[in-house]
């Protein structure tokens, strides 16, 4: 079973050579520490930076540069700034090649909802609504089961959607899963995980086919 | 050249009244036209309606709006960080509009270009398509989306011109020059009003044309929202 | 009867204070030189530049710096430049107060024709379309008559139109008129020509109220 | 930092094939891609079909491609200034399809954004309109126009660096910057290289994303088109 650093470290190894990347808050903003320092790749955050580096130091944070999560940040050579409706159009018109962001649930045909739950306080769907409906490739990181115990991967969501038929994997605690015609179609378990727990834990329809690797991270 | 430069806040505020709608740059804290917040607190104009990403906090940008319960309504595509917001909100008091980020942006980039509505993917399939026409072109699903409709809009930007010419800078550029021209007033305060002329031609990010208004902001607090650091090795 | 540049001087005195103006090729690009020097004006070209000013001094040309007529320019303190996009945001939004461009002809309902002649080379209508589709105030720059004799105000376009409707105002060598919903309005009569001449070169219906003033140019 | 970087023309151009649709950068003969019309003279490549302002002039910009008869059709605003092309036309040889400026900036725009079509109206109630979806927002009409597809897009700027960022110069920015990402592969070609860095990130016109491969081409003309002076006094 992987902590949230290991997800992220999964995650990581599918961020190819030449990727422009945007990253969700939460574990998907930890990919960024642990994607492979031989290829290229290009941080995105949609507040208007393409080239994000590393959190400053200590005294030289500026108020003016920050990412989508509002958090200080500094930016490395060949950098770029700019405005909302420009970043959009990175996204919206899919130069961005790779979106990761998290979620509260998936459903086997590629729905995901991670924005609202009815009865809590709504804050808003921010860019998450852009990416999902924008993006060739969304892949989703997040536990495979709630604080209940409950599926988080499911034959259908039970919360308001954020987007239809749009994520392609999941990543989780315990599974690397593809979104298929046909189901979740399970590529790869965790270390130390069976199929067997991992059925177990998916409501959704899974696709078992053959033996299912351990994940290498 | 066109001289849009006025004295103050007070004088760039002139002609705003309680009921309108209203655009703001800014992506959380920062960009925010801190100038012009603060005049509309010191105005109370009231039962505003706020185009803005984000909703400010309890007591920072928007936050000071709605202390005073001046705001009627938000729309927004995130608005969390702000305990009063969600008391206001809970209670009916507070109307609020949720959209997507990107819709947000192009909303005002239509109305700034010309455009009654584009069409966008984003939120179809969800409750943010509900009672919007969609409609498919090469196999994927859109939402008619229609440019909005604002009295003024206030930006903030780093250094500007008498003729109205802006730059901005870093990530306080977001969503500011997007509203720029996109409201019947536009009206941009600078860190700092430098001579006409001495800005770059080639590097003016919203020429004066959008902007009908100018003015240097005093006392930038540029509060940062989540400070985050590495440790030095 | 005015020449070119009469009918330039007249036009010029439409350009008010705080005016963005974008002028079209041929007599509207002479209006430039006889605005008033104590108003605030700016001139737009579509190509991609607010704030042109004269021509540049014999050696000082600049291959990267033209108008939308290709002509080389300079610019003024407080100019812009900015991309194609950018250009006709600012006249689709209606942010250039005032277009001022030439026509073939021009009909009482302020239908606009100035791009196309069936059986001639068509060289395309550039950014009339957009101009003429746009702009909240539109004045024609003409002859009164073609090269025939025959009238360019009429009843109805006979050439293919660059927009309908939207003709606010014609200078033309003989007159300057409105466009009503009842049609040509004579506003003023160039110097030394009569309602009557006035009345025999124009096809479409003129509106003649009470005394008609002679121009003051 | 992903390096977009080629070494010259003639491998930024891998892959360009006869029958395919370029977007083209410039405004008459100002900011045109000259080394990539260069090289698609040399390669003679055929019946390609070109999205550009302009046509150019008999002997220099896109009239180079239509000496060698390299060109099926084009999509322009304006082809005046050359005889050439006119024959062409005329005898059928050339297909010519006209539409508005404005039109042409942002059915580019369109596709860099990931808009499908957009409602613009210009050309409403002329032969532009004919075939074309028209509807009515706010008492006003409009035409319904696509996005464009392209296989390719040749650009040219002033400054750039490997990482594909673009600076443009004065009005020779015009179409490229509409131009960058609306094709599958877009290609700049720059006046100058300069070193990743050098570039200040606030002062890029076009981020690299929206570029595919940059090389620093040589020997540019820069031919004037209509050169106007005044005289000393």
């Amino acid at each position: 079973m992987l902590d949230k650093i290991g997800i992220a470290k999964r995650i990581a190894k599918e961020v190819k050579n030449g990727y422009y990347v945007n990253l969700g808050i939460g574990i998907p903003t930890l990919v960024a520490n642990y994607v492979c320092k031989d290829i290229e790749v290009e941080f995105q955050s949609e507040n208007g930076v393409l080239g994000m580096g590393p959190f400053p130091f200590e005294g030289e944070e500026d108020a003016d540069l920050i990412n989508a999560g509002k958090q200080t940040i500094t930016t490395l050579e060949g950098a770029s700034f700019f405005d909302s409706a420009t970043s959009f159009s990175m996204i919206r018109g899919k130069h961005v090649q790779l979106t990761i962001l998290g979620a509260m649930e998936v459903s086997h045909n590629g729905d995901i909802a991670n924005w609202k739950i009815p009865g809590y306080m709504v804050k808003g769907m921010g860019g998450a609504m852009d990416l999902v409906a924008s993006a060739e490739n969304i892949i989703v990181a997040m536990m495979h089961t709630n604080k209940k115990g409950e599926s988080k991967l499911l034959k259908s969501c039970s919360l308001p959607l954020t987007g239809v038929g749009c994520v392609k994997r999941v990543v989780t605690n315990l599974a690397v899963l593809e979104v298929s015609i046909d189901g979740f179609k399970l590529l790869e378990r965790a270390p130390g995980v069976t199929v067997e727990t991992i059925q177990n834990a998916t409501e959704g329809h899974l696709i078992v086919d053959g033996e299912v690797p351990e994940m290498d991270i | 050249m066109i001289n849009k430069q006025v004295p103050n806040a007070k004088k760039a505020l002139k002609g705003l009244t309680d009921g309108m709608t209203l655009m703001l740059g800014g992506f959380g804290l920062c960009g925010i036209p801190e100038n012009a917040i603060a005049e509309m607190v010191a105005m109370d104009v009231k039962k505003i309606t706020c185009i803005s990403n984000n909703a400010g906090v309890d007591n920072f940008g928007l936050g000071l709006l709605l202390q005073k319960h001046q705001i009627r309504k938000m729309v927004s595509s995130y608005v969390g960080e702000n305990d009063e917001f969600e008391r206001q909100m809970l209670s009916g008091e507070l109307e609020v509009e949720l959209i997507p980020q990107g819709t947000l942006a192009e909303r005002c980039r239509a109305a700034q270009a010309g455009f009654p509505a584009i069409y966008t993917p984003a939120g179809y399939g969800t409750e943010v398509a509900e009672g919007k026409e969609t409609r498919e072109f090469d196999g994927k699903m859109y939402i008619l989306e229609t440019a909005f409709k604002a009295d003024f809009s206030f930006v903030k930007a780093w250094k500007g011109d008498a003729a109205g010419n802006l730059i901005f800078k870093a990530t306080a550029r977001n969503f500011n020059p997007n509203m720029c021209g996109a409201a019947t007033i536009t009206v941009a305060e600078v860190e700092e009003l430098v001579p006409v002329g001495s800005l770059d031609p080639n590097q003016i990010h919203i020429p004066g044309i959008f902007v009908q208004r100018i003015f240097e902001g005093k006392g930038y607090e540029k509060r940062i929202e989540k400070r985050t650091v590495r440790q030095k090795i």
